[in-house]
């Protein structure tokens, strides 16, 4: 019998084992290595970063859901220059592979990001989150324009040229995923990250208003798994070449294959990780395990089985 | 930061007691040797609901006070829960015997003076609790141990027999009157300072007493260290949702996650005006 | 003191209690009356009923999640005709107020459905279900598609005179929810109703394919509440003149006033009815209870409260 | 339909005990005077995960046997749990003293002929559980009754000692032979008709296995009740999930729920080949 084969790649980058943290769920991975060592796990997907450092929202900046969060966290950082010069080198050199987040007010920003990251020695992948206001058109997200997301993209890959590996991660709160893909694989990303927060609010039954200062937060957690399974069911079967990094309400290894089974490539845990500070490596060790006794021998086997006879 | 929860272990805790004290219940847990990395300020997260729970967030508790005999691997800790939302009401709920998900120890813990000093602790309602683990500390590196607790009412008053061994004043503030002197615990610090009795001052409660007390200390140049509590949703440093307007050693105000930046803060840095506003 | 009022208006329709079943959640009415007299809340809002009598989908129906479910139902029912001959004279004979329920496989269909209840006696309002999808055009869900919502509403609202009062059902699966109300108002809609479910999927990891024969399913219940609250919120925010019937993950009187402080005249019951028979009552009772002790002289004061000072 | 349910009550249960039996868990609960309504066939709903939890549909289980005091309003009801997945596994782990949130009874019953008659009860796995309670009214009729078990192994055969009492013969089948005879339940059904020893069949089992009866039954035209188990998310009729096709009595192919023109069917009228399809 051949031995197991846990590596997945996305796009032209390569992982020893398909688990990451999520953006924005582990900082920028020192405090997890209190936990367990981060060469362990697929990638450290780092917090989006954007050009200049930012305060973020006021607080409260969550509120517990049925199963389920809301954050407002404003996309707080230290902006990019400070985040290269500190984070990246001690990521490295604790021998993590890094994916990075970035995000942008405007489309040029996104592409000042990709210029910066160019030089960046070590870096397995740029995962680019259009979840955010674009300033320049009435704030709108990026990721609920086709358009606007098909610009950020077309602008991060001509910066970037071909050696870095594009992920472009997509917001479920559009009418139609497929067409947001559609628009971000044509301007040239490698892969898709799907998907992230869905918008929610939740009213404080004391002050009777908004609980979050920011009025609305970005839904995660268990609770938007199954929105999390369709989104890629419907993206791979539409793609199904173009490799997915999957997230959504991941807690087990079960559900992780549920991901996998669905079309991810890979999966990454974020809210999970508040809750159980080990989620990455439990995940890991128990989606290994389930493949093996369902007698797969790769991975890859089992990227989209569930798309079979179809 | 990169010394803290360095000592965080998830385990599982065995209920050795649950009794109701007042409004609060005090749990006695059983946390084997972790607790020997355990020091006054340090926090605990707690898993709540049960095994099929929709709270998927784990709960924050200061530790209140640590015991070990570490010929016999035991190491017991305390908690001072309030029944507040559904997460602590469970958490009161569980029976001696039940098993709990447990990170410990998280965050900073109060300094301790290299040289006996007069400390004067403060707090206001559960936030008395770790107050008495403080206290055991202080005292056996010489300090005098000044305490002032306070609540809105006598029933929030938290001060175990026990605990009073470890200080060598102990006054009690009520809103309603109902224990101790009617007022509030600033009422008393100002004479206390003046009388040359506090040389640092530790606290912990609402945010708004921090603040208060803060006013104080820096108008008298007194040391403060606090321990602020803020909503988390991680309690590790990984989520930002629990930072605090904190001035920097260069001046600058930042948005510093109160649970690895804290929950033990210098008062002085504080902004507390701007608590819950983004730092410009 | 005042007596408290708890009515509600939902346009020119006038309930005593602003509790409601949710479409698809109480049956045609009949099954519930086993355990509380129908007449005690506010209406019945009965299961979408279309012109033909349907099978509906194959089981697997239903999949639990975290704190919410899938369903795939197919909209089985016996067709409008059977429906007006057998069910709403039983409903109004044991004294309940009815909102019925109608959905269409083209705009035609939902003209004619509200031709048929043009001269039913003693319905309180009809309820426009537009998250089904439209076979005329690639089986696109109208709720959806600005331009075919608009058509459908224009349809009824013309069919129906002024006389029963229409409130619109729609879904949160699109990238703006304001614009797809706007364009239901301006074709006539009296009111909203907020919100259907969310499109989800769960894959059963025993057989390694989706769970629902169906394979995608309608995600309900407490797991959606900040979706339902958050497009109340904003539906209520742009129109705040237009009355919303709120509904998604309510559960208790707690959850029914968060939906009612963010915009809701009135609020549905549906999955909490199948974990608590009594629960539209329940909620109704705990409903009222906080609004008094909030110090409220009636519903109508709360609706929209979150949204004060700004 | 309109006196299905008429007598469901939603209500506090007591588990009175929960002992281990083979692979299942036999819960003994207390329902109080409800239990005056309860029929056999008839199944209850229970809430699973306590307070917070995220399962939130209600799990079904049918009622194995009930008795009652009337004089002291006790009343109580067995029900023999598989621990499947994880509600039904929350609810295996309850202790006794622990409260579940019941609503009781749902669903159709067994019909009794009103004439003493031979009956043959089958049951698959847990399915034999409904099947003892019929017995002993069946028997309080006078009736004959026979009764076949059968599972994949000893461990899932469900046969408890104080049942037996109720029948007249009882004969266990596993399919690995580690009790009763190798083989299926329906192998000896055939030979008891020819025999003349079956007026009317009860079932109760896996899908399967009462497909396989109703083929049998149909064959030899003889009455066959079996209570049907379909994926419910509401067993009270309002949410269309637990639909099976059924022959109506104008020969059209209806999608029936099986919470309330069920569990107990007539297994002639069921279409067993088109379960989980759609009726045309
Ligand atoms: C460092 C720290 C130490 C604490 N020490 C104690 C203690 O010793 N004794 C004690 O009784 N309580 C203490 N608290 C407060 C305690 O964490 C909250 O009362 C508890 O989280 C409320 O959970 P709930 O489910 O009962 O309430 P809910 O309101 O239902 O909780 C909903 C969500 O909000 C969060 N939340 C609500 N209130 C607070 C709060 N005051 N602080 C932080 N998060 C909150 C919860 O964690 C949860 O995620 C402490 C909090 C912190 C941050
Ligand atoms: C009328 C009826 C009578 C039943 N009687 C018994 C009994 O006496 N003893 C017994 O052990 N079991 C019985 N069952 C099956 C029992 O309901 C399921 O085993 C249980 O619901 C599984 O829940 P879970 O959380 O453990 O599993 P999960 O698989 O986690 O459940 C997930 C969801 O699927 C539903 N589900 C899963 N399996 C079944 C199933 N087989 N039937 C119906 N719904 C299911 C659950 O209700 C839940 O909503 C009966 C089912 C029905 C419909
Ligand atoms: C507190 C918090 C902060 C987040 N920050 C980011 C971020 O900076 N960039 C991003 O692309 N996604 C961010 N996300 C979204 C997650 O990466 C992920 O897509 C989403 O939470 C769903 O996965 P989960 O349910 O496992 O958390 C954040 C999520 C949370 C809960
Ligand atoms: C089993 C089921 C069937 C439903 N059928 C319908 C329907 O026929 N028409 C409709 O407009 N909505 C239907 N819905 C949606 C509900 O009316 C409601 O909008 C949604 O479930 C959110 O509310 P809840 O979380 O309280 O269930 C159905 C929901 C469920 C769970
Ligand atoms: S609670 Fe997550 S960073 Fe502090
Ligand atoms: S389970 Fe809901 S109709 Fe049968």
């Amino acid at each position: 019998m051949p031995e197991f084969d846990f590596s997945t790649t996305l796009g032209p980058a390569w992982f020893p084992t398909p688990l990451f943290t999520a953006s924005g769920c582990a900082s920028s991975g020192k405090e997890l290595s209190q936990f367990f060592p981060l060469r362990d796990i697929g990638a450290v997907v780092t917090k989006s970063i954007m050009l200049k450092a930012r305060p973020g929202r006021p607080t409260p900046r969550m509120a517990e859901t049925p199963s389920g969060m809301l954050n407002s966290i404003g996309l707080q950082g230290p902006g990019i220059d400070t985040f290269l010069a500190n984070d990246i080198p001690w990521l490295l050199q604790h021998n993590a592979r890094v994916i990075v987040s970035i995000a942008g007010e405007n489309v040029d920003e996104y592409a000042v990001l990709a210029r910066k990251l160019r030089s960046v020695e070590g870096i397995s992948a740029v995962e680019v989150n259009i979840s955010c206001p674009n300033v320049e058109n009435r704030g709108l997200v990026f990721a609920c324009d086709p358009q606007a997301s098909r610009l950020v993209v077309d602008g991060v890959r001509r910066t970037l040229g071909g050696d870095i590996p594009i992920l472009v991660k997509l917001s479920p709160d559009v009418t139609d995923i497929v067409e947001i893909a559609r628009g971000v694989i044509d301007a040239g990303a490698d892969g898709l990250s799907l998907i992230n927060t869905i918008l929610g609010m939740v009213i404080n039954v004391d002050t009777m208003r908004p609980h979050l200062a920011g009025k609305t937060g970005g839904l995660s957690g268990p609770a938007i798994r199954p929105v999390a399974v369709r989104a890629i069911y419907q993206v791979h079967q539409a793609f199904p070449k173009i490799p997915i990094l999957g997230m959504g309400g991941v807690r087990s290894g079960r559900d992780a294959f549920e991901l996998v089974l669905a079309g991810a490539s890979g999966v990454s845990v974020g809210t999970a990780t508040f809750s159980n500070p080990m989620a990455v490596i439990d995940v890991q060790n128990q989606l290994r395990e389930i493949l093996m006794s369902k007698g797969f021998n790769s991975l890859k086997e089992a990227v989209g089985f569930a798309h079979r006879d179809e | 930061m990169s010394s803290i929860n360095r000592h965080s272990k998830q385990i599982t805790a065995t209920v050795v007691s649950n009794k109701r004290i007042g409004q609060y219940h005090q749990l006695l847990l059983n946390i084997g040797h972790v607790v020997e990395n355990a020091r006054p300020g340090n926090f605990v997260a707690i898993s709540v609901g049960g095994e099929n729970s929709g709270l998927i967030l784990r709960r924050a508790f200061a530790i209140s006070r640590v015991s070990h005999r570490s010929d016999k691997g035991d190491g017991t800790m305390e908690l001072i829960v309030a029944p507040h939302g559904s997460g602590s009401k469970w958490l009161c709920s569980q029976p001696e015997g039940a098993s709990l998900d447990v990170v410990v120890p998280l965050g900073t813990a109060f300094g301790i003076p290299t040289e006996p000093a007069q400390a004067l602790l403060i707090g206001g309602g559960y936030g008395s609790a770790p107050l008495f683990g403080l206290a055991e500390v202080l005292k056996s590196k010489g300090c005098r141990v000044d305490m002032i607790l306070g609540a809105s009412t006598a029933s929030k008053i938290y001060a175990p027999i026990e605990g009073k061994r470890s200080v060598n004043s102990l006054k009690i503030y009520t809103e309603d009157g109902s224990a101790g002197t009617l007022g509030k615990v600033t009422d008393p610090i100002p004479s206390l300072i003046e009388e040359g009795l506090v040389d640092v001052i530790y606290s912990c409660g609402p945010m708004a007493m921090l603040a208060a007390i803060s006013h104080i200390a820096n108008a008298a140049d007194i040391v403060h260290q606090c321990a602020v509590e803020e909503s988390m949703a991680c309690g590790i440093g990984v989520c930002m949702t629990c930072v605090l307007p904190v001035e920097n050693s260069d001046g600058q105000i930042a948005m510093l996650r109160s649970c690895i930046d804290g929950p033990v803060m210098d008062g002085s840095r504080v902004q507390w005006n701007q608590v819950g506003k983004v730092a410009k």
